[in-house]
């Protein structure tokens, strides 16, 4: 049977794909890129087909060797994991295939390099999201994060050094979730996640297990870039180049955010947490605090990498406050946001790989209304993504917010409704500058060189069109069918102790 | 409990002027076929919603669910009286607007015409969803759909100035859906339902008094921006640099309209007025109503440019409506009706001349008015129309209303609210009358020669409003009864009942 | 800057050495990860492995056996990392013909 | 008192390695300084997993025919033994591909002092 495999199937096509692409580089060029897409595709399928049986059997676990969970490792596939691993291949899929003109066109000649660690990045992201073994995520952690600070190295002539900060960065923030989980392991004497928080009722002093777990929020908190641990962010997004920032920005916060929802929901008791501690409340304040702070840096960039990249920073906060609030439905709100924030930034930077492509820049004073003429269906991509970002019906972004609204309200957090509130139409300003760029005739002539660039540009290519089109058109179905969503998904997954 | 029948047809109703959008923008280079796409789309979408009338007037209801949004909450469309009574109101005017449009364009060579038509048709869309609602997150939704098609409209000129306006606008707009959506999910939050019921279905839910204000302030201001309640107006006058055509159905009746239209869902079928009585919310709401319409119409004295003065009066008179609202009296409710029916169509008629008159003569200011009168008499008529109905002068339709509204201040014994509807009628003939003087009794000068009416295009659909206002002055029922809706809607309201409209057919 | 930095880090540090002192101590036999039983009477991997690994693998380091069998898909992360190191310093270092 | 510092002596030391690895890293403006203190916090945090595995009195955990495997506490935890050997090897990489990066940078800018580097960047 095929379908009990499909935990295991996910993440060892990619490890397959990632040793398989070397060789077939020395065949022919091209099968590299061939091949990362078809294992991401066929991975996708697999996801796809894992999330429909999650939902209509049941959940599935994979004792690897056979061994029974605390003594092997076990890789599990309940609606959270399932549901997580489906968006982060679908969205790989979308990118990968839009990658194949951008790498030829600004990574050129290291080609198999990129799609080799490609293919490790997304074996260690959705292995990080399948396995139920802490440990293990720690090693899937790492070979994501190797895969991605390489990614990110290659691109304008400043990506090696922002590339070397967030090396350390994360490398520290690996460390942290190492040592937090050396407490963890030490207070309860189990690796395996289903195991762990079946035995931390039994621990008489929780303290170390707390702080454990303050340390690998800690670290988490690094790897999603929550604020103040963003620092990296936006220079590693801005100075690679975009194909490896279009692969890596929507998948790799999402992923830390996955994990940061299984430690806060599903380890301990997120009740006892929210009551006890000020965990939640600590994440929820840094989110509120990072979406303001990213929506305000976001403003004042002129180049539209370096603006999406802050505009992450920001809608990683708002994540990071439906986790804070520790309830249904600021898990609904979270949940949701991932999965939306995901399409959105994506189409966002695959629009940024299409002007890089065509018109060899993505700076933003230097576009000109001409654009909406020549690139019409990139802009228009570009408007439905950021219309969502901002928040306006019937779009997705407009539902994640709202159930993070309804969340905030029910607590009567009257300064996260604030803070939503605020950083919405933060969201507005700087997207809908970008918008009049694109759409409206500029008040001062522009540079003849970006006029004369601009009318000779064609749209880009079928295959970087086509994804950016998907995902713009996935933006306006997750919206009109999110409540299909949260009730078939999404509710099923709520840890039952939330009491919903 | 009225009958609720499932339907279609409001659906239909609303995505008529969507799916003209895309049909829009594919023959951009045709533009007699584009034309063709806006003119069928407001003919059916108008049909289809006077085809709903027979049977709201026998007491049916008809409903239509889209689809779930969110769990427990559906996107869904329901023709009560109180809706329809609005959707005629667009989807009639926007026949003769779309005629209108397409003269004013074409005769002011316009830029960008397709984006215009395209922009049109998506406020008219959202603007019936508004209309058709059946509960506070699909208002929501409609509601924010709205201000983003708005939004192209006002900057349609490309100027710097039109620039400014666009982003005030924007600001304005989304910060008041952004208050909305905060004060629906707080509804949601306390009553778990969000559905439009007469009467309000906050009632038993809402214990706290300051928790009562700060929602009701919360939810005015979401609608107040649109409705230019004062001080959240400013960007009413600065929206008036898009095209005449846009002032005129969206800035005087849609889009505004919609913001009165929240207000009375609101207070009448959210909270109630019971509920609004218990916690002094009329008081609140009179009040800022009161200081609008006095402020409005001072302001309105010092307004040089034609349509800016028309935007003041149109605050105004949107706040005539808010304040009978407020009245919580039968009487001024049923009058603050009638005035959104009858204010859109004077006020529309002024705009189209206003827009008449800059096609024509590229005039602007009202001190430029001089002896047009006798170059455009067909227009000026129509505008004499306009501007005694808005005084309220019988037998144009306005004074109906006014009647309502001043009727509805005496019986709920607030005579304050009166004098402040008696000030206002003589401080609105103080502002119009001076320009029928410019246009009639001063000596044109020599640029008006060889001039003459705009194109029949123009002129036509401002004769038709014009006499539209007329007959329904001097018969209120008359077409639509929307004399017999506005009665039913304001008993329904007021006995928190469900509606006894039934047996008011004709 | 410089002592703002360090007055953090001596908080941090205080920090995790009182929680430190919460651990069990330094060769405790007893504690949750080196027993036996766990409180629920379920046995503990770590010394399920010190009395299994002989019989299931045939092999006398445990470690080997938990490395190459009971854990080995760590094992197989541990090597693919040495892969992605080994990719990435291609990927990073190559130069290009201009 | 005595017994605290037995018991836990280890604990302080690495918690004390590791901070002054976070502030090597914070502080230092060389990044060849940066990645030494990158690597004193990784070799922190894997000896803080050693530690735990000490039982007294236990042998190292090779089986030994004269003590029974069935006796648990007289072997060391092997678990953290073979975590370690993972996170080692992770940190050599790590290490390995943080070199890489250096590699690049000093063959652009012929510094790895950051103010420089900053300098010669704009």
């Amino acid at each position: 049977m095929m379908t009990s495999h499909i935990p295991l199937l996910i993440p060892a096509t990619f490890l397959l794909a990632a040793l398989l692409i070397p060789l077939a580089a020395l065949l022919w060029r091209r099968l590299s890129w061939l091949l990362a897409v078809a294992a991401t595709g066929l991975c996708f399928f697999y996801a796809v087909k894992g999330l429909a049986h999650v939902t209509t059997a049941g959940r599935l676990h994979y004792h690897l060797a056979g061994w029974q969970p605390p003594f092997g490792i076990e890789f599990v596939l309940d609606p959270l994991s399932a549901f997580f691993s489906v968006f982060v291949t679908g969205v790989a899929l979308l990118a990968l295939i839009h990658a194949g003109r951008v790498v030829a066109h600004e990574v050129s000649g290291v080609d198999m390099g990129f799609y080799a660690l490609a293919m490790l990045l997304l074996a260690g992201l959705s292995g990080m999201v399948v396995t139920g073994d802490l440990f293990n995520l720690y090693v899937f952690l790492e070979i994501s994060a190797l895969a991605s600070y390489s990614l990110i190295a290659r691109g304008d002539p400043r990506a090696p050094l922002s590339a070397f900060r967030y090396l350390t960065l994360g490398t520290t923030g690996a460390a942290f979730y190492l040592l937090g989980l050396a407490f963890v392991y030490m207070s309860v004497g189990s690796l395996n996640l289903a195991d762990v928080s079946h035995l931390l009722p039994d621990v008489g002093d929780t303290r170390p297990v707390l702080l454990g777990l303050s340390l690998m929020v800690l670290g988490i908190g690094l790897k999603m870039a929550l604020f103040p641990l963003h620092a990296w962010l936006a220079d590693a997004y801005t100075h690679a180049s975009s194909a490896a920032t279009a692969l890596i920005a929507p998948i790799g916060t999402k992923v830390a955010a996955y994990v940061l929802l299984r430690l806060m929901f599903f380890l301990v008791d997120p009740q006892y947490l929210r009551d006890q501690t000020p965990l939640p409340a600590i994440v929820g304040c840094l989110g509120a605090a990072g979406m303001l702070w990213g929506s305000i840096m976001a403003m004042c960039q002129k180049e539209l990498k370096r603006m999406l990249a802050y505009s992450s920073v920001a809608q990683v906060g708002y994540i990071a406050l439906g986790i804070g609030l520790a309830s249904p439905l600021g898990f609904i709100g979270a949940t949701l946001h991932a999965l939306n924030h995901a399409c959105m930034k994506a189409c966002l930077f695959l629009v940024t790989g299409n002007f890089r492509v065509r018109l060899g820049h993505s700076t933003l004073p230097r576009l000109v209304d001409d654009l909406r003429r020549t690139m019409p269906w990139s802009a228009a991509a570009f408007t439905t993504a950021a219309i969502s970002m901002v928040g306006l019906p019937p779009l997705a972004g407009f539902f994640s917010k709202w159930y993070l609204v309804l969340g905030s309200i029910q607590q009567s957090n009257w300064v996260f409704v604030a803070v939503l509130v605020a950083s919405s139409l933060l969201n507005a300003v700087y997207f809908f500058r970008v918008l009049e760029r694109l759409y409206l005739t500029p008040l001062a002539p522009p540079d003849d060189t970006d006029v004369a660039a601009a009318a000779a540009t064609r749209e880009a290519p079928a295959s970087m069109l086509a994804p950016t089109l998907v995902l713009a058109g996935a933006l306006l179905v997750l919206g009109i069918f999110n409540a299909w969503i949260v009730s078939t998904f999404i509710n099923p997954m709520i840890p039952s102790r939330l009491g919903w | 409990m009225p009958v609720t029948h499932e339907s279609v047809i409001p659906l239909l109703a609303v995505l008529a002027p969507l799916a003209a959008i895309p049909l829009i923008l594919l023959s951009s280079r045709r533009p007699n076929l584009r034309e063709f796409w806006t003119l069928a789309a407001a003919f059916t979408a108008c049909g289809l919603i006077l085809s709903l009338l027979p049977g709201v007037l026998a007491g049916r209801t008809v409903a239509y669910d889209i689809l779930t949004i969110s769990p427990g909450i559906a996107l869904s469309l329901r023709v009560d009286p109180t809706g329809l009574f609005f959707a005629i109101i667009c989807s009639s005017l926007w026949i003769l607007t779309s005629f209108y449009s397409i003269g004013y364009v074409r005769g002011a060579g316009e830029k960008k015409q397709t984006r215009y038509f395209a922009s049109f048709a998506l406020c008219i869309g959202a603007t019936l969803g508004i209309a058709l609602s059946a509960n506070l997150l699909s208002f929501v939704i409609f509601y924010e759909m709205l201000s983003l098609g708005t939004y192209p409209l006002v900057i349609h000129k490309e100027t710097r100035e039109s620039y400014r306006s666009g982003r005030m606008y924007l600001t304005y707009a989304l910060s008041a859906g952004l208050l909305l959506i905060v004060a629906t999910a707080w509804t949601w939050a306390l009553a778990h339902n969000l559905d439009f019921r007469p009467g309000g279905f906050l009632g038993g839910v809402l214990a706290d008094e300051g928790a009562a204000r700060a929602l009701f302030l919360l939810f005015i201001a979401g609608v107040g921006v649109k409705a230019g309640l004062m001080p959240l107006h400013s960007w009413l006058p600065a929206a008036m640099v898009a095209p005449t055509p846009v002032s005129a159905l969206l800035h005087a009746v849609a889009v505004v309209k919609s913001g009165v239209f929240g207000v009375i869902r609101v207070a009448g079928f959210v909270f109630g007025p019971a509920t609004m009585q218990a916690f002094g919310l009329d008081t609140i709401l009179a009040a800022v109503a009161a200081v609008t319409i006095i402020l409005a119409s001072v302001i309105a004295l010092r307004q040089d440019n034609l349509k800016k003065r028309l935007a003041f009066s149109t605050i105004g008179h949107l706040s005539y409506i808010v304040l009978g609202v407020a009245l919580l009296s039968p009487e001024g409710f049923m009058g603050g009706l009638l005035h959104l029916a009858n204010h859109a169509t004077t006020k529309i008629a002024l705009f189209f001349c206003a827009g008449a008159i800059y096609v024509n003569l590229h005039k602007t200011e009202i001190s430029e008015l001089d002896g047009i009168g006798k170059v455009m008499p067909w227009t000026m008529a129509a505008f004499t129309v306009g501007v005694l109905g808005l005084s309220g002068v019988p037998p144009i339709n306005a004074f109906v209303s006014k009647f309502y509204l001043c009727k509805g201040a005496v019986s709920s014994g607030q005579l304050v609210f009166l004098a402040v509807f008696l000030a206002s009628g003589l401080l609105n003939m103080a502002y119009f009358f001076p320009i029928l003087h410019r246009a009639f009794f001063r000596p044109g000068g020599a640029g008006l020669h060889g001039h003459s009416e705009a194109s029949p295009l123009m002129v036509v659909p401002i004769v038709i409003v014009a006499v539209l206002s007329l007959v329904l002055g001097l018969y209120p029922n008359a077409l639509v009864h929307f004399f017999d809706l506005a009665r039913g809607i304001s008993q329904s309201v007021m006995a928190g009942a469900a509606a006894p409209l039934a047996g008011l057919a004709p | 800057m410089k002592l703002h930095q360090a007055l953090v880090l001596l908080a941090f540090a205080a920090v995790l050495t009182m929680a430190a002192m919460q651990l069990p101590a330094r060769g405790d036999a007893a504690s949750p990860a080196n027993r036996v039983f766990n409180t629920r009477g379920e046995p503990v991997a770590g010394a399920h492995y010190i009395s299994h690994a002989e019989k299931d693998a045939a092999t006398p380091n445990m470690v080997t056996v938990i490395l190459a069998d009971y854990r080995s898909f760590d094992t197989l992360g541990e090597t693919l990392v040495v892969f992605a190191g080994g990719i990435a310093c291609l990927f990073i270092l190559r130069r290009l013909k201009p | 008192m005595l017994e605290i510092i037995k018991g836990y002596y280890a604990y302080f030391f690495l918690v004390a390695v590791f901070c002054i690895g976070l502030f090597g890293m914070m502080v230092k403006r060389n990044l060849m300084k940066k990645v030494m203190g990158m690597s004193m916090v990784q070799s922190a945090v894997i000896l803080f997993w050693i530690v735990s595995a000490f039982k007294d009195g236990a042998t190292v955990t090779v089986l030994d025919p004269a003590r029974a495997v069935e006796d648990a506490d007289l072997y060391l935890n092997p678990l953290p033994h073979t975590l370690m050997l993972t996170a080692i090897v992770v940190a050599v990489v790590t290490l390995g591909v943080s070199f890489a990066l250096l590699i690049v940078i000093y063959r652009r800018y012929r510094t790895l002092e950051e103010p420089l580097l900053l300098e010669k960047m704009q």
